[in-house]
């Protein structure tokens, strides 16, 4: 019962959010939100299935694309799903390669597939615009649309873009995290981890190894799209080099600092390593340690560095299990 | 259950502290002569202008020394009693040269604002502007492509990469022997600012008969040697170059060294006076030009003067950059014109200060930006003209002006 | 011919500083299983302190004390951070390197700022002709120091004790210290060897024909990284031998942009990851690597 | 060596209170069967016991009166106690020579490493001849002898000797029987660890068994040579062959093993092995270690592939198939070293085994249709119902917690959550206390008489086979050397042989 009333608080305060918080507030927690969907499906992958990669943001990409392709010749809805698949797909294609490769290996091949991306978005300017970008037609539902051209006001806030978009972020996040929750306790969810622990244990139980690696990629490199499409929604306009190796890099960062295999976690880690820039750029002003921009000494976006880097070895080093242990203090495990 | 409650009672308290400030225009108050309209970004007595720079990407160096020029700037006027009676407050946000953290910085600062006063990177520009445009700002753009255009909102401080070139290809041809038929190189960076460029030296190497050897390059190529070598093979007759300086030392450096004694004409964030510390100095010094709209620091001009004395005054230790500090400088005029205009005109909101921006027809930055601006057409770069520089040890910033700025009658048929 | 000449060779020169840092990868990877992220930051730390030095206290003094600097930088990583996880996976210690080098490369770009430092070679932009190809000096000295290094690399690895101890560690580490080896001491002298060889490429890549020490030069670490997949993450040979390939494809990629133009351009960054996942399809544990073995 | 208490990761207590004194100059045997905790002494002893997740928990270890560091490997090797580890592990991408130079980098000094080379040449001429042959490529044997020899470069005062007759032929093991005795003669204190009982008495003075993480017996090596318990202990000759198991109703198929060799490189881990398991009978395949029964396990659920012979299961050629495809056929597996989730609760390790009976997949589980709990509620009750015949409570906790016994039921529970026609069984019981394994036993045989499958168990403990196998295959050297019912097999003379060694 109070866990009902718990949530219905949370769901009525996080749908007031728009009509009190400014832009810049909806603007973080919306690239949060894309963040969060795309740190779940890495989290599968890399905690659950236990495949590394470093190639999340290229399937982000591929989402984001893809949708701003799509959206323009379909309707947004079928051009989101499609996008979606789209990923899936990219990622079931590299499955060769996630197959035969292990480990390490896997993680730096997967590398490869960053660089080969920013080559193609970079020349391909038919579909990406090139360097350009492409503007990122809005979404709408059922003619319903994502913009402020209705001049939609509720309680005397102008509902533009972000505000709308931030009720479909929280429909796609609270999607994104039922569905990964349910998926880590299910057959394929078993699956997966006991391929993570023992590949030999799965294939005795039964487990088609490399059917599941693949499963996984594919899963996975859906989250990822739809977190891409949810960012280009959010950007407007996307452009090549938003999609390198840095944004894999930070994905990595948040399912390792969240508790790798922890769908929470992951979703924490996200929003921790999403909004702790932007927010210390915010705050810098009336922190008294920093450097005003532009005056030499230690500026907010050095600082925000030096704290994200902090910040991970300091995780690893005294939180093991990551954010998510933090939370839920568990026995240890051998 | 606890937490749930803790949670609302922190998110309630984050809410009454920043609840959504309304952004309404107000209407103009006072009386008689005082009376100034007014909306976002300006009050009775400051004027607020937003600063979205790089300042921990890959060109925060470029980043940190705009935002000295253009301190600069603002605290001598302000020192001079402002703009019709208003201090210039600047708010400074990182971008990271990253388009997501500039989209969420100009979040932040559009609400207090008035305007850009510069923003780095079209990349960046592009994924502003729908809010850009909605908000009506004006925006200062700090790097010189013709992509941008037309925009109503943006203004560029002179002329944009790809005229640079078409006067760059018209001086090798009229100074350097390069006639028709002839095979010029030209290495520019993937992106806005390489393959704009590229745009008008292929224009201008059409209209003249020439061959143009490509060769792309990422900021993260540093070493040239494959490039040099496919030029040398091609036989070019000059090079264009159209990256960053670090490419620039080891092209001129290797280009001396397979002994490819031709002339490189560069655009203006091709060069930096720092280049004259690198090995590739003597290279540099024998046959490096820079085409910019931007005065060569050597410029003995009034507004170059003043701003080298008021540099040297507030820095004393720094090194005055032209696409740097002086762009910034230069950018702060156009603002400042624009600002003093609308205030003239009593309508110091967004929209007002965006048509006495579009009203400027001969704006004269004392020689900071080659021959004077004109803001009316949104279609084409305001500037037309271009200083010639060659590297010169001796000279102030490096650079030694080869003549007045001028124009290539080419540019004429040069549409954007 | 003659391009290909030249643009082979001088892809040969670059690929050998290539090797140097990525040997630098191995040598880690081979004591402490550790995949270290930062190598580009202590790469870029051993240029800046060279480049800061030599005006005052010459450039060989400053080269001694660049080496000495990365290489204290990286036995510091391992005893004070890695040391205290070392049985964490591959992929934690791999990430706290990352965050390491964030840390140290932030600190580094901050200090550089718009700088473009001299690194103050005496060479300059000397040119040396081999052969009827012209190649910067740098890159000649770059190549014969590689070589010096690599072979005797290669003899102290074969012969010294030092080597087998190190070669014993790499192979079963408990085992080694059994023998007596001690691990620790092995896990440093891997670090510092590994700094120390960051140094020197980041000595090489800075001089001419690259224009200095920028605080982006850690980014060219990240170029190694290929070499070292191709060669296999165990295999000192194969960092040398991918080093070397690397350096060739990305030179030939930027001299052949024209003809390769309908690849797209701008290749010379691409090339080398499009060469390793081609290797890894083949030989998904690089060319020399050590095939990981299933246990049950 | 007093009182030594060790654990490992704080759940598993695999020492508990083991008192042992070795005379200078003599040589202790410590007998006793897998998991018995020989090796952990040989960890504890020898400082490499963090590096497995281990801890001292109390007791002192003492070297000539002075306290040895607990997990100071390198340092305890150069003060003179050095170990030459099990399964030899030597260097194989060394050469030979560059082998025994890096064992000569604990000695004290040139002089002693020169005077210990010299000696080493002397022990063993056929190192000298391979001396720049990769150690990889030599044969088991030599590499025992490069890895004695190699330990003999520090100048040791006391040398351990974990398990080095494991996997050789008989000739050679009584060459490194000789060769024990020689370096002994030399004043070298020497601890020998084996499960070569007969090998290991021949050579020691005195000697002890560990039983489960205590000494059981100890005594002169003549004593407990001539001793009953130690009889019983590694024959299982007293018990009862009446307790044999009876066949049970099945629907399983028979399992016909013909001719199966397995190759890794040059060696051969079995060699033209045949036997088959009748359905519904406790098949049990047994032998010392390093004779092939595991390998024998991994060719059966398709892990290894067989180099020549065939495994067929019914009318299914099991050879050619995938792990997973021999799976659906109903052949289950246990591991030996536990393979299970350590993150993931006992429940859901189980569910594992239920993967080829269910059918919801990523859309169906991702969003809970009703098909898909149906489904679950199902096998879940199922699981649940196989969990409480093996008396597993604490479901939902996770299996990294779990004490090493309960996980070891849990791997067997996993296995019959599979439903299986065919359980493969790898040392159910290796590392338990009598209690559990005799629990372990009743699970097992109860398990078959309700369920109705085939087993082929896979073990070392003769007393815990004896109890309940129809029939038995003898492995030694991947050679089959005897097959029957436990009563014939336990006279065959190969057996004692390989057991007891000659001597018996």
């Amino acid at each position: 019962m109070s866990r009902w009333l718990g949530a219905a608080v949370v769901v009525v305060l996080l749908a007031a959010v728009p009509i009190w918080f400014e832009a810049f507030w909806l603007q973080t927690g919306l690239f949060a939100m894309a963040a969060i969907i795309a740190a779940i499906g890495l989290s599968i992958l890399v905690g659950i299935a236990g495949q590394l990669s470093l190639a999340h943001a290229f399937f982000v990409a591929i989402g984001a694309y893809g949708y701003a392709y799509l959206a323009d010749r379909i309707p947004p809805l079928l051009a989101l799903v499609a996008a979606v698949l789209l990923a899936g797909v990219a990622g079931a294609l590299f499955s060769p390669i996630a197959g035969r490769v292990r480990g390490i290996y896997l993680g730096l091949a997967s590398l490869g597939l960053v660089f080969l991306g920013q080559h193609i978005f970079q020349n391909a300017t038919g579909i990406t615009g090139g360097y350009r970008g492409v503007a990122v037609p809005p979404f709408s539902l059922f003619g319903f649309e994502f913009t402020g051209a209705d001049g939609l006001v509720v309680l005397g806030v102008p509902y533009g873009p972000l505000e709308k978009l931030w009720y479909l972020g929280l429909v796609l996040v609270a999607l994104s995290l039922w569905y990964g929750h349910n998926l880590v306790r299910s057959r394929p969810g078993r699956a997966l981890a006991t391929v993570r622990d023992s590949e030999v244990a799965a294939a005795t139980n039964g487990i088609d190894v490399v059917r599941y690696k693949a499963a996984a990629f594919t899963v996975s490199s859906m989250y990822a799209g739809l977190g891409g499409v949810l960012m280009a929604l959010a950007f407007g306009r996307i452009v090549p080099e938003s999609f390198g190796l840095l944004l894999s890099i930070d994905f990595l960062v948040m399912v390792v600092i969240g508790g790798a295999g922890s769908v929470g976690g992951a979703a924490a880690g996200a929003v921790f390593v999403t909004a702790l820039p932007l927010i210390l750029n915010h705050y810098s002003g009336s922190l008294p340690l920093l450097a005003e921009p532009g005056s030499g000494g230690v500026g907010a976006a050095e600082f925000s560095r030096l704290l994200y880097g902090a910040a991970i070895v300091a995780v690893l080093l005294f939180a093991r299990d990551g954010l998510a242990g933090l939370v839920h203090r568990k026995e240890r495990v051998v | 259950m606890r937490r749930v409650g803790l949670l609302a009672v922190v998110l309630a308290f984050t809410v009454t502290a920043c609840g959504k400030g309304g952004a309404e225009e107000e209407p103009a108050k006072g009386s008689g002569e005082q009376a100034v309209k007014t909306g976002p970004g300006a009050s009775a007595d400051t004027i607020t202008l937003g600063y979205l720079p790089d300042l921990s990407g890959v060109f925060a160096p470029n980043g940190k020394s705009q935002m000295e020029g253009a301190n600069l700037y603002w605290d001598a006027k302000n020192k001079a009693g402002g703009i019709c009676g208003r201090q210039i407050e600047v708010k400074v946000q990182d971008t990271g040269y990253d388009p997501q953290k500039a989209v969420a910085a100009y979040q932040q600062l559009s609400g207090d604002v008035i305007g850009l006063g510069l923003v780095l990177g079209s990349s960046i520009v592009n994924a502003l502007l729908p809010n850009v445009q909605q908000d009506q700002m004006f925006l200062n753009f700090a790097g010189w492509t013709s992509d941008i255009l037309p925009s109503e909102n943006v203004a560029i401080a002179g002329t944009t990469y790809d005229i640079e070139a078409i006067n760059a290809v018209d001086f090798l041809m009229k100074e350097h022997g390069v006639a028709s038929g002839d095979t010029i190189g030209h290495l520019y960076f993937e992106g806005d600012y390489g393959e704009n460029a590229l745009k008008g030296s292929k224009f201008a190497a059409e209209k003249h008969g020439l061959e143009i050897l490509e060769q792309k390059i990422t900021p993260a190529d540093q070493d040239m040697t494959g490039q040099v070598s496919a030029f040398k093979k091609a036989g070019v007759k000059a090079i264009l170059f159209s990256a960053a300086p670090p490419q620039a030392a080891s092209l001129a450096g290797l280009a001396a060294s397979q002994k490819l004694d031709v002339p490189i004409v560069a655009n203006g964030p091709g060069w930096t006076p720092q280049l004259l510390t690198t090995p590739a100095a003597d290279a540099m010094e024998a046959n490096y030009f820079v085409v910019s709209s931007m005065a060569p620091l050597s410029v003995q001009s009034e507004g170059v003067t003043k701003f080298l004395s008021e540099y040297q005054a507030k820095y004393p230790k720094g090194t005055p950059s032209s696409n740097g500090s002086l762009y910034a400088y230069a950018g702060a005029q156009i603002a400042d014109a624009a600002l003093t205009k609308a205030c003239e005109n009593k309508d110091l909101t967004r929209k007002g200060v965006l048509d006495a921006l579009h009203s400027l027809t001969a704006l004269d930055t004392g020689g900071t930006v080659a021959g004077t601006l004109d803001f009316s057409d949104p279609a084409s770069p305001p500037g037309s003209l271009v200083y010639i520089a060659k590297v010169s040890k001796d000279a102030p910033g490096g650079l030694e002006a080869l003549g007045e700025p001028a124009q290539a009658a080419d540019a004429e048929g040069y549409s954007f | 011919m003659n391009q290909f000449v030249t643009l082979f060779v001088g892809g040969l020169f670059l690929g050998a500083i290539y090797s140097l840092v990525a040997l630098g990868f191995v040598t880690v990877f081979k004591a402490t299983h550790v995949i270290n992220f930062a190598q580009g930051s202590v790469l870029l730390l051993g240029a800046y302190v060279i480049a800061r030095a030599h005006e005052s206290v010459g450039f060989a003094l400053a080269v001694a004390l660049g080496v000495l600097a990365a290489a204290v930088a990286s036995v510091l990583i391992d005893a004070v951070l890695i040391r205290r996880i070392r049985r964490a996976d591959l992929g934690t210690l791999a990430i706290l390197t990352l965050g390491v080098d964030i840390l140290l490369a932030t600190e580094l770009s901050r200090r550089i700022g718009t700088d473009v430092l001299n690194i103050g070679a005496p060479w300059g932009s000397d040119v040396t002709e081999v052969a009827g190809i012209r190649v910067a000096t740098s890159r000649v000295l770059a190549g014969g120091v590689a070589a010096v290094l690599v072979a005797g690399f290669w003899l102290a690895f074969k012969f010294t004790d030092f080597g087998i101890a190190m070669r014993s560690a790499a192979e079963d580490g408990e085992v080694a210290s059994l023998m007596g080896i001690r691990l620790n001491r092995v896990a440093a002298t891997a670090w510092a060897l590994a700094g120390a060889l960051a140094a020197i490429g980041g000595l090489f890549l800075t001089s001419f024909p690259a224009a200095g020490v920028t605080g982006s030069v850690g980014l060219l670490a990240l170029a190694t990284i290929p070499a070292v997949v191709l060669g296999g993450f165990d295999s000192p040979g194969g960092a040398v031998l991918g080093g070397l390939i690397i350096g060739v494809v990305s030179v030939l990629t930027a001299g052949y942009q024209e003809e390769l133009s309908f690849l797209g351009r701008g290749l010379g960054g691409v090339a080398p990851f499009a060469v390793m996942l081609l290797v890894l399809l083949v030989r998904p544990s690089g060319l020399f690597g050590t095939r990981e073995v299933t246990r049950v | 060596m007093h009182d030594l208490r060790v654990s490992y990761a704080g759940a598993v207590k695999a020492l508990r209170g083991v008192s042992l004194s070795v005379p200078e100059g003599s040589v202790v045997a410590v007998l006793g069967n897998n998991g018995a905790g020989k090796s952990t002494l040989l960890r504890a002893l020898s400082g490499t016991l963090p590096a497995s997740g281990g801890a001292i928990t109390g007791g002192t270890i003492e070297l000539r009166g002075k306290a040895l560091p607990r997990d100071d490997a390198a340092s305890i090797a150069r003060s003179g106690l050095v170990q030459v580890p099990e399964g030899r592990r030597v260097f194989a991408n060394l050469t030979v020579e560059e082998n025994l130079r890096a064992g000569g980098l604990a000695a004290p000094d040139r002089a002693k490493r020169a005077e210990a080379r010299a000696w080493v040449d002397e022990l063993f001429p056929i190192l000298r001849e391979r001396a720049t042959q990769r150690a990889g490529l030599l044969s088991g044997g030599e590499q025992q002898m490069l890895a004695i020899g190699r330990a003999l470069m520090a100048s040791p005062q006391v040398l351990l000797l974990d398990e080095p007759s494991l996997g050789l032929a008989p000739k050679i093991v009584e060459r490194v029987g000789e060769v024990i005795r020689e370096i002994n003669a030399r004043g070298v204190t020497v601890v020998l660890v084996e499960q070569n009982a007969a090998m290991a008495l021949a050579v020691a003075d005195h000697a002890v068994v560990l039983e489960v993480g205590e000494v059981a017996l100890r005594g002169t090596a003549e004593e407990l040579a001539e001793s009953e318990a130690v009889r019983e202990r590694y024959l299982g000759v007293s018990t009862q062959a009446a307790a044999t198991g009876t066949r049970v109703e099945s629907s399983a198929q028979p399992l016909a093993v013909e001719a199966l060799s397995v190759r890794f490189g040059g060696l051969a881990a079995l060699s033209d092995v045949s036997f088959t398991v009748e359905p519904g009978s406790l098949h049990a395949l047994i032998g010392p270690n390093g004779a092939g029964k595991s390998t024998c396990l991994n060719v059966l659920s398709g892990v290894y592939a067989a180099s020549a012979g065939s495994v067929r299961y019914g009318s299914h050629e099991l050879t050619r198939l995938r792990p997973h495809r021999i799976a659906a056929l109903g052949v289950a597996r246990t591991f030996q070293n536990i393979a299970l989730s350590p993150r993931v609760s006992v429940l859901d390790n189980l569910l594992v085994a239920r993967h080829r009976l269910m059918r919801s997949g990523f859309l169906a589980d991702g969003l809970k249709l009703p098909r898909a709990r149906r489904e679950r509620a199902e096998h879940e009750a199922r699981v649940r119902e196989i969990a409480e015949l093996l008396g597993l409570t604490e479901l939902e906790r996770p299996v990294g917690t779990l004490s090493y016994g309960t996980r070891k039921r849990v791997e067997l529970a996993r296995a019959l959550c599979a439903e299986p026609e065919l359980l493969l069984l790898d040392e159910p019981v290796a590392g338990m206390v009598r209690d559990e394994s005799a629990a372990m036993a009743d699970a097992i045989s109860r398990a078959r008489a309700e369920l109705g499958i085939s087993v082929l168990l896979v073990e070392h403990d003769m007393t815990f086979v004896m109890g309940m196998a129809d029939r038995v295959t003898v492995l030694d050297f991947g050679k089959r050397i005897a097959d029957g019912t436990p009563a014939t097999v336990q006279r065959d003379p190969d057996v004692l042989k390989a057991y007891l060694g000659a001597a018996a």
